[in-house]
């Protein structure tokens, strides 16, 4: 399994915040740009948007291990 | 500090209002505990909620979403890089989450060091690295209405 | 604030030990007395007693002489300069005069603007202002023994 | 009168911290650099000594008035 979340406005736009994708055994490692395809979430992750995996920032195309925690975030405004 | 070569990041997260203060006399104790030596050089900033949005319109709250266990994971990443970079001595930072109203204060940043160049320096790159690099969203909500914030305030 | 643009300075010299948060808590009242909103941004610096001289002997005490008189005429000069030029809200100096001991509060300073960059390099010009152009003048006491410093410890 | 100040270091080494002289009416206005020779100081003010006029930074050949305070800064080191 992988776990995916969504934050702030991508969350809403989606229509949810949290799945989980089941991997299938002989499928290539995926990568959080694969993630984003595959969730119909667009043909290409925007520039502003950032990944995180396993709550660390990451790079699309990170080979994702089962039981990971992809999190797609949209632009921030912390502080 | 027992610990004077591991500089202590403390890090709140605040759910409800908090007293800027009321956590600087906290850290300010736990600093000098046991009889240590008060740092030198102390800076902190504290930013609070202003009564407009960014359109202009009156500010009725703003929603504060964050990512539970990276926000923290995330700040420790940046507070230690900062304060290494520095030789900081301690760093705290309070920061509010969920919905904050106009004069409340979202953030709190302090940190204590041997001079006021560190201190200083290392106190405005952590608030940097909060604005740009904590995973913390804004709302702005007016007449009802909430819109997301893209990006920061002007420096 | 009655004087948004007219940003007041609030200036203390204290003869005797000062509490920097008892003096903050003081100010952020002022600044929000009448109903007035909270200022989106706060800077503050505090600098205390070092336990060594310069030299790196334990040090007894700090004594701070001023020029009365012309220490107030001259701040109040280089915080207004200072604001006009930043566009600051309002400030804050406390300064120690007299014997300080290590560990105790010299100098306090805090500034609020409408943003963070006018807050923090408005404070950091105000402290620089005072260490190099506001009459004070500093002499350590180390084995019974004074010795005036010349200049500031590094930035 | 003229009012004299010394402070910190140099009023040590002076052994006097105030003075008040007299100014003669027909003598021309004197200067901070003329008092300092005026009080055997020494023959020329240090270029690390600092001159107030009635309390504020003022040049070493401004012309002095009648009841002006004329003050010797040694180094600053405050905050």
């Amino acid at each position: 399994m992988i776990h995916v979340r969504l934050f702030a406005g991508l969350r809403e736009q989606a229509g949810w915040g949290e799945r989980s994708l089941a991997i299938s055994a002989e499928s290539p490692p995926d990568t959080p740009a694969g993630l984003w395809r595959q969730l119909g979430l667009g043909e290409t992750v925007p520039p502003q948007v950032r990944v995180a995996v396993n709550q660390a920032f990451a790079a699309l195309d990170q080979p994702l291990q089962p039981g990971d925690e992809v999190a797609f975030l949209p632009p921030i405004s912390g502080g | 500090m027992a610990e004077a070569h591991r500089p202590g990041l403390v890090l709140r997260l605040h759910p409800e209002a908090f007293e800027p203060l009321v956590a600087l006399a906290e850290w300010q104790q736990q600093l000098t505990a046991g009889g240590s030596e008060a740092p030198p050089a102390e800076a902190h900033f504290i930013g609070r909620v202003r009564g407009r949005s960014a359109s202009g319109a009156a500010l009725e709250a703003l929603e504060l979403e964050h990512y539970p266990g990276m926000t923290e994971a995330q700040i420790t990443r940046l507070a230690t890089a900062i304060a290494e970079h520095h030789g900081l001595l301690a760093l705290r930072v309070d920061h509010r989450v969920g919905r904050v109203l106009p004069g409340e204060a979202i953030v709190l940043v302090a940190v204590a060091a041997d001079r006021r160049g560190p201190a200083q320096r290392g106190g405005q790159e952590l608030l940097e690295a909060l604005k740009h690099d904590a995973p913390f969203w804004k709302r702005e909500w007016s007449n009802g209405v909430g819109r997301w914030v893209e990006g920061n305030t002007a420096y």
